[in-house]
């Protein structure tokens, strides 16, 4: 459902914001975290968790608004195997791909869970240079 | 947690035993080592306040989340009339809840409401303030049966951005919006069926009435209620 | 002989697989009816109709043991409960009313009811209606006698047959608080109206004679007249033999001739070959007579040739239209003129204000401004109180209740002012029920302002003025039965109810009664309920019985249905009922019964309660009251 | 007695059904009592019943208790993993209740 | 200038979209739209590589993880904000235009080096090109020309710049309406022909308060 929905949700954001292709990765994260968030829920996670090679990074989500008043129900299962706002990993990762950047996203951390944070994290794979369209550069 | 270490003395379960209510059991007293371990928990919804008002959410992204539920609502529906129906118990749950939150936000002058024209007016006004932003259009009887009432939107907020294909009969979208409707009335005792209807104005093309259909007993509890 | 009050001779039909369809509870499904107040109705009727005694020669008693009765009386007895015939009766305003049937209450000769109560009187009103361990002895022994067949209802899953056998224990029970013919000298409910003489055609004229000489000159108290008691002849003889008729018809009019007393013959047949019925056991039997019967003196299966049973019906139709009603009639009339004109009048009035204002003067003689003998507790037949008391008694059992509450609430004020105490608080009761007979509904503003408080006092005097704590559980039944008669039981079942539970915090019954009133706590809850939800109920039951049959034939297809919906199916009758109410009672009655010796009882009250407990998370967990009550009486049922 | 309490808070349901609509107000008061236990009623606007049986009439303590548990319940309905009418199973929930009970009753 | 008729094309060059939104140009059978979109995206992507090889700027490897950059050049072709369409963002929008001061180039047109814009002697064509691959066309009466002048004149580069920056304007108002009113409609399937009827309305109405 992520997925779908960010595939479709690019065209809105890149149309609303005129936001033009990205320098680097990090850039990127600072797009992602400052506009993107910010417009859709209000929010900017804070980004983090840089690796060396500058291909991943962290998202530290405060404020869930999606969580707000969630409690995973106690049943020895959920606490484990759920990840309540995976939705987000869908629109991220359908959303960077339609932007040509093969990203892996996913879920570390849960304050839904016990956590003490909520933590988001992409890793870049490579970038989809093929598809990236003609007359771009 | 090692609920196995607590033996319980009024029951023969030695095992199962947590924290919290547990409708087979009934209320037990638990050990209070159990309650420390509870309030220790750092994070814990109940601490929140549900007068904090949430920041308005963005339109696009409760678009975009609707169009995605529609979207795969379809994908498992047989039919229009199932759809409609899916989108409708969505809508539902919604709107048990919501009334809930709506009246516990209005403090002290919270109240139920007790006769059918003025559950009606409540939804026409605040309930269409809270979730659009602004008062319904129009709230109307029907003039052919007794028991059925319309609430109008000329322009309604989830559906503004989806068209309907025309091979999709008469479908409306707003069975969703209809659904909250059905579900607060339901919950304040005032059963009805509510749907959606396109009904195209002179510049609304997405006009939306909202028929409400009470069960007969509504009618009668209000004769024999407030006949006197 | 299955009358509406046969209903707690239900065992009685049953050990001998007599059909009993008609006595079943009709009743659609879920909507509680109010059948067993309106039997309990029809019962005070019969209990509070005229007393006739019953005294007969040998000869007669020689013609009744032919059948196996050891009396006349004992054969007549039955027959008293309930006579079908279209009665004319005259109200206090001479307007002819029709009543489809009436009752009379046999009951042994005078001298034998006085003597045997002598004892008691002497005691001085502390007369009670029923030995509390009789009660219990009687009661108990009537749900052994129903169990196997309620046990069997409950297997065979037959709700109704189940529920008409439950509900008739409490009509038993009901039945029997009113079934005493106690003489007392506060009320004259159960002071004989008329004196049946019976002999036989074989007999001679000078022992007609010598029985009615012997009937006028028993010595009663001097609260009783024996002018008020109308002697009759009973002639009976036997129809095979040829000449006996003739005797009878002779006899007859020597009697009418020379005593001045009128008779009737009745034909009875010895006929051993002639097409006989069963009769069934007396309904209105006091308890002492009925554990009497079933221990004593059980006659098993009274038989009685059809024949006979129409000529007794028919003797009882003729005796009580032309004599019995007029002779009531003639009487209330001249006691009117007596009593009440006077008192109604300009110098009544004056009068009776003077006498009030004096007679609490201590200078005064008592005895001169009252006509209460303090010391006996009772007032001379002659006394204008007595009178009018009378008068309203008989205007009651000739069903003029209207005119019955006016003479009860003129009554009242005398003893009042006399402080008779025990008559004050008979009288009361009787003006309430006289008002809630005549009714089919009652305002709010009357039973607030006139009936609770005739009630509120009759009970409290009852209780804590004379110690006749029998009466005051009789009399509070008897009006809570009544306020569920009425047409809105909305109104009046939380006085039913009020009542009810007061009889239960007085613990003036015994330990199975005490159960049956937490069950009738639970009935008459059943029946809170407003008379339009009571409509809207009803027709959805007949509707879905409909539905269910049509359903039969329907195929099944696929809902477009939406599981969450919160479905309320009482939206029109949302807090018009009281059926949660109704199941605690029940829970409750559940509790009290003992689950060791009465683990049924135990059991069918829960399974009343299981349309609303069942599927309830917080009844059926293991700890709770009503799982561990359905372990318990489990285990206890043996089959 | 304590273990007829459920079933005489059930019972008095049934006045909670018939008073409810002669009063606007979530809050109900005492409504019924059985042989000396009092029973106050709060009703919140989707027909939630709050019951309380309890010895000594404290006609604004209960208020207060309900005011609270009624926030408290509504933050139950908000989270999505509870739909209406599901018991309350969590143990932060019924601690929290406690607590109100501790400082109000 | 008069807009005749609008055309999106998917990444993969098939013709999703045409309205003819005035009169004026000669119809086309549906096969032939289809060609000429398939044409003018070949044509885009291989004249795209005409670009002579000075102008590129190579991507600098010191920086690792970063695709091709956005060139200088196109810093010209920017339109900040661009929430005009919509109130949706109305919220943020103060956030957002403080943002886009900021370090980062905003742009929305990607079509640095593909074609801008053909012009023939009866219209012009204006190609707006999404970071997403999405071709929105524009065929508009000749630059600088009224098309009923009949004379036949090129027109001054004033005139030339100023009609293809009023055609970009144009062209991102309707990439906003297609992302409100074909994104957010469920029905519509990704990358499949657009039969949305409150588009075309929302189009109509944007080209009617053009003209």
């Amino acid at each position: 459902m992520g997925y779908s929905i960010g595939i479709r949700l690019i065209e809105d954001f890149l149309a609303k914001t005129g936001t033009g292709r990205c320098v680097s990765f990090k850039e990127t994260a600072e797009v992602i975290s400052k506009i993107g968030f910010k417009i859709f829920l209000n929010i900017i996670p804070t980004i983090t968790n840089w690796t060396s090679d500058g291909k991943t990074f962290s998202l530290i989500i405060e404020e869930n608004p999606l969580a707000e008043f969630v409690e995973l129900p106690d049943d020895g299962k959920s606490n484990k195997e759920l990840w309540y706002s995976n939705v987000l990993v869908g629109v991220l990762k359908g959303a960077l791909e339609m932007v040509q950047l093969d990203v892996d996203v996913f879920f570390v951390s849960d304050v839904l869970r016990g956590d003490a944070t909520t933590e988001l994290r992409l890793k870049l794979n490579k970038i989809l240079k093929d598809e990236i369209p003609a007359g771009e550069d | 947690m090692s609920s196995q270490n607590i033996i319980n003395p009024s029951t023969s379960k030695p095992t199962g035993l947590k924290a919290g209510y547990n409708p087979s059991l009934g209320p037990i007293q638990l050990p209070s080592s159990y309650q420390s371990q509870i309030a220790s928990k750092s994070r814990n919804i109940y601490d929140h306040s549900v007068f904090r008002r949430t920041p308005e959410v963005n339109l696009s992204s409760l678009s975009f989340l609707f169009s995605a539920m529609i979207e795969q609502t379809q994908q498992t529906s047989k039919g229009v009339q199932q759809l409609e129906a899916k989108l409708n118990s969505y809508g539902y749950g919604v709107g048990n809840k919501f009334l809930e939150l709506i009246t516990l936000r209005e403090g002290k002058s919270a109240k139920r409401e007790t006769r059918i024209v003025e559950v009606l007016q409540f939804i026409h006004s605040q309930v269409w303030k809270t979730l659009f932003g602004r008062p319904a259009d129009g709230l109307e009887k029907s003039q052919d049966s007794e028991d059925e009432y319309m609430i109008i939107d000329n322009l309604p907020l989830m559906s503004q951005f989806i068209s309907v294909p025309k091979d999709f009969n008469q479908l409306n979208v707003n069975a969703f919006t209809a659904g909250i409707i059905e579900g607060i009335l339901d919950s304040a005792y005032f059963q009805a069926n509510v749907s959606a209807h396109t009904m195209a104005a002179d510049g609304y093309p997405l006009r939306t009435v909202f028929l409400i259909k009470f069960d007969h007993g509504v009618l009668e509890r209000e004769a024999i209620r407030f006949s006197r | 002989m299955e009358s509406y009050l046969s209903i707690s001779n239900l065992p009685f039909f049953l050990d001998r697989g007599i059909t009993i369809d008609n006595l079943v509870e009709q009743k659609q499904s879920n909507v509680a009816s109010k059948k067993t107040s309106i039997d309990c109705k029809r019962l005070v009727t019969c209990a509070f109709s005229p007393q006739i005694t019953v005294t007969s020669s040998a000869n007669a008693d020689n013609l009744a043991s032919d059948f196996g009765f050891h009396s006349f009386f004992q054969l007549l007895k039955p027959f008293g409960d309930h006579i079908q015939h279209k009665f004319q009766i005259k109200d206090s305003q001479l307007v002819s009313r029709t009543a489809d049937d009436f009752s009379v209450r046999f009951t042994r000769p005078l001298s034998d009811l006085l003597s045997i109560q002598e004892a008691e009187i002497k005691e001085r009103n502390k007369v009670q209606l029923f030995n509390q361990h009789s009660f219990e002895l009687l009661l108990g022994e009537y749900i052994q006698a129903i169990n196997p067949h309620l046990r069997n209802a409950q297997k065979a899953n037959d709700i109704r047959l189940q529920s008409t056998l439950k509900s008739s224990m409490y009509i038993k029970f009901f039945t029997k608080l009113l079934s005493s013919s106690l003489l007392t000298s506060f009320e004259s409910l159960n002071h004989p109206v008329a004196s049946f003489i019976v002999i036989s055609a074989d007999d001679p004229y000078d022992e007609a004679r010598r029985l009615l000489i012997e009937f006028k000159s028993t010595k009663v108290p001097d609260f009783m007249n024996i002018e008020d008691i109308l002697p009759l002849f009973i002639i009976v003889y036997d129809e095979v033999k040829e000449t006996d008729q003739q005797k009878a018809f002779q006899l007859k009019d020597h009697i009418k001739k020379q005593l001045f007393t009128d008779a009737f013959t009745l034909g009875i047949s010895t006929n051993k070959e002639a097409k006989s019925q069963l009769l069934s056991p007396p309904v209105l039997s006091s308890i002492d007579e009925e554990l009497q019967n079933t221990h004593l003196t059980s006659i098993g299966n009274p038989t009685l040739p059809v024949s006979t049973i129409t000529s007794i019906y028919q003797v009882l139709k003729d005796v009580i239209q032309r004599k019995l009603i007029p002779f009531m009639e003639k009487k209330i009339a001249t006691w009117d003129d007596q009593v009440i004109t006077p008192r109604k009048s300009l110098t009544g009035r004056f009068f009776s204000v003077s006498k009030k204002y004096f007679g609490k003067n201590p200078q005064n003689n008592n005895e001169q401004s009252s006509n209460y003998n303090i010391e006996r507790g009772s007032y001379g037949f002659g006394a204008v109180e007595s009178l009018t008391r009378k008068l309203a008694d008989w205007s009651f059992m000739l069903r003029d209740y209207r005119y019955a509450y006016t003479s009860y609430e003129l009554a009242k004020k005398d003893f009042l002012s006399d402080k008779a105490w025990a008559h004050l608080a008979s009288c009361q009761e009787m003006a309430a029920i006289s008002l809630l007979m005549g009714a089919t509904n009652i305002t709010s503003k009357i039973k607030n302002d006139t009936i609770d408080p005739l009630v509120d006092s009759s009970n409290y005097t009852f209780l804590s003025r004379c110690g006749l704590k029998t009466y005051a559980l009789r009399s509070i039944l008897i009006v809570s039965e009544l306020f569920c008669t009425l047409r809105d039981g909305w109104t009046s079942a939380p006085a039913a109810l009020k009542w009810v539970q007061k009889a239960i915090d007085d613990k003036s019954v015994g330990k199975i009664g005490r159960s049956l009133l937490l069950e009738r706590m639970s009935y008459i809850n059943s029946i809170y309920m407003s008379s339009q939800a009571k409509i809207i109920l009803s027709k959805k039951a007949q509707d879905n019985e409909k539905e269910n049959e049509e359903d039969k034939d329907k195929e099944e297809y696929e809902p477009i249905f939406n599981e969450q919906k919160i479905v309320k199916e009482n939206m029109g009758t949302i807090g018009f009922t009281n059926n949660r109410k109704a199941a605690l009672w029940n829970l409750l009655a559940a509790k009290d019964w003992d689950p060791v010796s009465q683990p049924l009882q135990v059991q069918i009250c829960l399974n009343s309660t299981e349309d609303t407990y069942g599927g309830k998370i917080f009844a059926e967990r293991d700890s709770s009251l009503y799982q561990r009550l359905l372990t318990v009486s489990q285990k206890h049922v043996r089959d | 007695m304590k273990e007829l309490n459920p079933f005489i808070l059930h019972s008095s349901l049934d006045i909670v059904e018939d008073i409810q609509w002669k009063t606007s107000q979530l809050y109900l008061k005492t409504i019924d009592n059985f042989y000396g236990y009092y029973i106050s009623g709060f009703l919140t606007s989707g027909n939630i019943k709050f019951l309380l049986i309890h010895e000594t009439k404290n006609e604004e303590s209960i208020r207060q208790f309900f005011n609270d548990l009624n926030d408290l319940y509504v933050k139950v309905l908000l989270n999505p993993f509870y739909k209406v009418n599901d018991a309350i199973t969590s143990p932060v929930f019924d601690l929290k209740v406690k607590g109100f009970a501790k400082k109000y009753l | 200038m008069t807009i005749y008729s609008l055309y999106i094309i998917n990444k993969a060059g098939g013709l999703i979209y045409q309205n003819d939104v005035n009169p004026g140009l000669s119809r086309l059978t549906a096969n032939e739209y289809l060609v000429l979109a398939g044409t003018l995206h070949g044509v885009f992507a291989i004249a795209s590589k005409l670009t002579p090889t000075a102008l590129k700027v190579s991507t600098p490897s010191s920086i690792s993880g970063v695709h091709n950059s956005a060139t200088s050049s196109i810093t010209s072709s920017s339109i900040g904000g661009g929430t005009n369409s919509s109130n949706n963002i109305n919220s943020n929008s103060t956030i957002l235009s403080n943002y886009s001061k900021g370090a980062l180039n905003v742009v929305s047109n990607s079509n640095t080096s593909g074609l801008r814009s053909v012009d023939t002697k009866f219209f012009s064509i204006h190609i707006f090109q999404t970071l997403t691959g999405l071709k929105f066309l524009l065929v508009t009466s000749p630059n600088g020309l009224n098309s009923n002048d009949g004379i036949n004149n090129t027109g001054s580069n004033v005139d030339l710049n100023k009609n293809s920056e009023f055609a970009e304007s144009v062209l991102r108002r309707i990439y906003s309406i297609y992302s409100d009113y074909v994104m957010k409609n469920p029905f519509y399937s990704m990358d499949m022909p657009i039969r949305v009827d409150l588009f075309d309305q929302k189009v109509t109405e944007l080209i009617k308060t053009l003209s």
